[in-house]
């Protein structure tokens, strides 16, 4: 039975909140395995967490996952993905905001929002090389300071 | 707010008495140290020990170079290869034999995956844990030693580094 | 005589930096200024090496990331594995996945508790706590042969059935529990130099570490009743009854208030999962070389540092495009500059102990 | 010069002189192997049990391998005073040991054995006085390591012994003014005449006494100058080998010392126990020097006993304590028995 996005109610209102608040350009919406993903510009992101952090009532910042799509990264795609999971407590709700971002993009951070997500974009930058703008203390996280490249990166040389 | 039973407890330090009461009691239990050499705890019948490969009750190898394991190993562990065994041959053993059978005790994991995929179940884990090693060289087990078993996998394995 | 700050080096060799985190400490005397982890010093590239290899080839390597919960990080992937591939697992794996993670649980929180009070200076709780974390160790290892590293949990189920003798064994456990836990209480709960280390002290407000993306037992320490077995139920977890213990201090003495009360609802939980075990079989029909259509999903479990999160991505080959781990431990360790400020030295010590970190978790 | 004068004059001295340097070095070894048998068995462990009869050896062993360490002097510390400290520290200790007395003089044919090197009508005082000249070593050690975790960890043992000075002096003052001498061998006859062990007389001397004790020996759960899950080894976190020995052997004589006072002061020292029961009086046939031993080693095995039981104090905490609770408590006790010895 193919899942459909109106089963569920109470995610189908948050689409449908998103889709008015910041028009129809904000991209694709997919709902896949009881989960809904939406993708926004990456301009708009801040605004996207903060209409769902304080108008929706998305408390929690999960995690932030960086994609990398390289070498193909598939039709009307960017090379590099980053993921917001975002959680309301209570109410046992998730979403997942998708901005695409090409190589030398910079992404606005979203620290003043939610404080997770300091270390979370450290992370990505360590991994993926995107640059946070707006973070205060954009540094690697795991890797030293000296180290050179960006080891999630799909055209990382496994071999060296 | 502290009740007047708080203020006696604190006073005469009954709160740390109460503490002092409970370690004087585990001084006089049962000791739960096992004097090691002389005293092994025994394994369990699943117990994660070092592969080993076996052989069928004939004492022909079970092992038929499917490279299985090989290809089930999250760590790159085994490096094998097989041939037919040459010349007569008896009865119902006209598979393949392994030629090489590389474990790299080094990176395995002991995860058991390769025992899980084996279609023979030739390669199985053996009780034995002590695997103190002198030297790289016996990191690399090769065929003849995936062979061994009780004293003699003892002697490869501490060489007689035994406690 | 003015003392200068100084900038204090804990770590990454320090005896109670749980691992190898180093912290960067500037103190005023005794006094933290500021704290700032240093982290990266276990990191093996985990996400990499993922990218090329099979998904039942990666359950084993979960074992590695928390090494006092192995069971948890197996259970969180192969969840997620499933989500991806729509796989139904029979019931019975369920409930024994639900023994043996929570079993992970009771041993996790057990070593915390000693590693704890072996930081406040309290040694001989490490030990009476670790007796009975050997015991839950043993059924490890009759059950599926590994104590540490268990590899607990296949993509599909159980590796073994849950006979007779390792549920007796468990039962036994259970049964000694109780006796354990009290006599670990009744040292720790009413001592004035344990109350005095711990109450009010890493004091953190529920805003915050809502904010700060706390999860797990310091979370639910600040009054937040979060749990996601009770929020998005998995494995089965709907059909046990228990209670989410819930304090509002927010502090060190919370913390581990919370931890202890767990203990007693995860035996409750093994207990009734031992009880209701369903008849049947415990491992579903997976192909040997396991192929998911592309897709995307982001699953999390409650697992004993708290909310454990695989983002799994699949591009159609038996070799996932990336899966990504949310690790408790890394957000939780972002809150210590937080709680730390202001606080004596010999706090910090505390405060560390009381988040639960492990580094195979944070660094990955 | 007469064989007899050589005898007593000359020989005798010596015998002692070496009695107190060995006495405190085997009641060190014993203390260290029972500290680790008594926190084993506390913690349901075994300890070593290897070495010798029951890991008796064990210390012995330790202290052949640190003999054979390489002494490590960091590049950047101060050789001079880092070298120092561990003999500051080690030679107080035994310097105190000298005026303890280690049991009753007894006659042999006229001459009169006194147990113990160097006699002072104020034994009590230069003990005190000797014992606490460690705290120099202490903060010689940490300051001249040149090293960030040595110095908190001296900063903390200073403030911290200090601090408690003042009660145990306080309350060894009570004790004076019963015994009406600092002699120490005059304070044990004082109670055998009396009847009555002084600590019982004094409960509030002895407790805060032996609290204040332990701190200044810096054993759990006031051990925070060498707190080794916060400062790593505290002040002496750079010594190696030797050096580290003689700290750590200081430390543990500095122990038996305080427990040999306790037991002076307030538990009537190589007395036997109950000697105004009758049905008891058999007790008095053993030796004295084993009722001494007996009840020093009944107070080694609180200090671990308590060590294998109690969290650590804080540091504000153990200040708190001091000033607050003790200090007052001293001073309090102080006034109320000298009121009591004023009227009675």
């Amino acid at each position: 039975m193919p899942e459909e996005l109106t089963d569920r109610p109470d995610l189908l209102q948050v689409a449908e909140a998103l889709r008015e608040r910041f028009g129809d350009p904000v991209g694709a919406v997919a709902f896949e395995k009881g989960e809904l993903a939406v993708r926004v510009r990456a301009s708009e992101l801040p605004a996207a967490v903060e209409f769902l952090k304080i108008v929706r009532g998305f408390n929690a910042l999960n995690d932030m996952i960086g994609l990398d799509r390289h070498p193909a990264p598939g039709e009307g795609r960017k090379r590099f993905s980053i993921l917001y999971q975002l959680y309301r407590f209570p109410g046992r709700l998730r979403v997942r905001l998708v901005i695409d971002i090409d190589e030398g993009e910079a992404v606005p951070s979203i620290v003043p929002l939610f404080k997770s997500a300091g270390w979370a974009e450290r992370e990505i930058f360590d991994m993926f090389g995107i640059v946070f703008r707006g973070h205060p203390d954009l540094r690697r996280v795991y890797l030293p300071e000296e180290f050179t490249g960006h080891p999630l990166r799909k055209d990382f040389p496994l071999e060296g | 707010m502290k009740t007047p039973q708080e203020y006696f407890r604190k006073l005469f330090l009954l709160d740390i008495l109460q503490g002092l009461l409970i370690t004087l009691r585990h001084y006089f239990s049962k000791k739960v140290t096992i004097p090691y050499p002389e005293k092994v705890k025994p394994v369990p019948p699943r117990f994660k020990g070092t592969l080993r490969l076996f052989r069928d009750d004939r004492g022909e190898p079970l092992c038929i170079a499917c490279k299985a394991c090989q290809r089930a190993c999250p760590c790159n562990c085994f490096d094998i290869e097989g041939a037919r065994p040459e010349g007569p041959r008896p009865e119902g053993s006209r598979v393949m034999r392994p030629t090489k059978f590389d474990w790299k005790l080094d990176r395995c994991a002991f995860c058991a995956l390769c025992v899980e995929v084996c279609p023979t179940s030739a390669i199985r884990f053996s009780p034995e844990f002590r695997m103190s090693l002198i030297g790289k060289g016996p990191l690399l087990v090769h065929l003849p030693e995936m062979y061994l078993e009780g004293e003699a996998l003892q002697e490869y394995l501490c060489g007689g580094c035994r406690p | 005589m003015a003392f200068q700050e100084i900038e204090l080096n804990m770590g990454p060799q320090h005896p109670s930096t749980h691992g190898v985190l180093r912290l960067k400490l500037t103190v005023d005397n005794e006094v933290v200024r500021a704290v700032e982890p240093v982290l990266g010093y276990l990191h093996r590239g985990m996400e990499k090496l993922w990218e090329s290899l099979t998904y039942p080839q990666i359950v084993p390597l979960t074992d590695r990331l928390d090494y006092l919960a192995a069971v948890s990080n197996n259970l969180g992937y192969v969840l997620a594995v499933e989500k991806l591939m729509g796989l139904e697992v029979p019931k019975r794996a369920r409930y024994i996945r639900v023994i043996l993670a929570e079993l992970q649980r009771l041993a996790s929180h057990l070593a915390w508790v000693g590693f704890m009070a072996n930081d406040i200076g309290a040694m001989t709780v490490l030990l009476y706590s670790f007796e009975d974390r050997e015991d839950i160790l043993d059924v490890f290892e009759t059950y599926c042969g590994g104590r540490l590293t268990v590899h607990g949990i296949r993509i599909g189920g159980v590796p073994f059935d849950m006979d007779a003798g390792v549920a007796g064994m468990i039962r036994r456990v259970l049964d000694g529990l109780p006796k354990r836990i009290a006599d670990i209480e009744n040292l720790l709960d009413d001592n004035r130099i344990w109350l005095h280390r711990t109450r009010g002290v890493g004091v953190i407000s529920a805003a915050d570490a809502m904010d700060y993306g706390l999860t797990g037992p310091p979370l639910r320490a600040t009054g937040v009743p979060w749990d996601i077995r009770k929020e998005i139920p998995y494995s089965s977890y709907e059909d046990f009854s228990f209670d989410v213990p819930v304090l509002a201090g927010g502090d060190v003495y919370d913390r581990y208030l919370v931890r202890m009360r767990e203990m007693r609802q995860s035996a409750q939980i093994i207990r009734q999962a031992l009880d209701g075990l369903p008849e049947g079989e415990f491992q579903a029909k997976v192909p040997r070389i396991l192929k998911i259509p592309p897709g995307e999903v982001f699953h999390t479990i409650e697992a004993p540092k708290g909310e454990l999160g695989f983002y799994v991505r699949s591009n159609g080959t038996d070799k996932p495009e990336r899966v990504k781990m949310k690790s408790p431990s890394f957000i939780n360790l972002q809150c210590l500059e937080r709680m730390c400020k202001g606080n004596l030295f010999s706090d910090v010590v505390g405060i560390l102990g009381s988040l639960d970190i492990v580094l195979g978790e944070i660094d990955k | 010069m007469t064989g007899r004068t050589l005898l007593f004059e000359l020989l005798i001295p010596v015998l002692k002189i070496v009695a107190v340097i060995l006495y405190p070095m085997v009641m060190v070894i014993i203390m260290i192997w029972m500290e680790r048998r008594v926190v084993a068995f506390i913690q349901g462990r075994l300890g070593p049990n290897r070495v010798g009869f029951q890991g008796l050896l064990q210390p012995v062993a330790d202290a052949m391998k640190l003999f054979f360490k390489e002494d490590i002097v960091p590049r950047q510390a101060d050789a001079f005073l880092f070298n120092l400290s561990p003999v500051l520290v080690m030679a107080s200790s035994l310097l105190a040991f000298c005026f303890l007395p280690l049991g009753e003089s007894f006659m042999i044919g006229s001459y009169t054995l006194d147990l113990r090197v160097a006699t002072s009508p104020v034994a009590l005082l230069l003990v005190l006085g000797l014992s606490s000249i460690g705290v120099f070593g202490i903060i010689f050690g940490g300051w001249a390591s040149n090293s960030k975790y040595p110095l908190m960890g001296a900063l903390r043992s200073v403030v911290q012994i200090l601090s408690y000075e003042i009660p145990i002096g306080l309350t060894a003052l009570t004790v004076v003014f019963f015994s009406r001498s600092m002699d120490l061998v005059a304070i044990v006859n004082n109670q055998r005449d009396a009847k009555v062990w002084f600590g019982f007389l004094l409960p509030v001397s002895f407790v805060v006494f032996w609290i204040s004790g332990i701190a200044e020996t810096n054993r759990a759960p006031f051990d925070l100058p060498e707190a080794e899950s916060e400062l790593v080894a505290g002040y002496h976190t750079e010594y190696s080998g030797m050096k580290f020995a003689f700290f750590y052997i200081a430390e543990y004589a500095h122990m038996v010392l305080v427990s040999s006072l306790v037991v002076i002061l307030f538990f009537g020292g190589w007395l036997p126990p109950f000697p105004n029961v009758k049905a008891l009086a058999f007790l008095g046939r053993v030796p004295g020097f084993l009722w001494y031993l007996a009840k020093i080693m009944f107070f080694l095995y609180l200090y671990i006993w308590i060590r294998g039981t109690l969290p650590r104090y804080r540091f504000d905490a153990l200040i708190r304590l001091v000033w607050k609770w003790l200090i007052p408590l001293a001073v309090l006790n102080f006034v109320i028995v000298a009121l009591g010895w004023y009227l009675l």
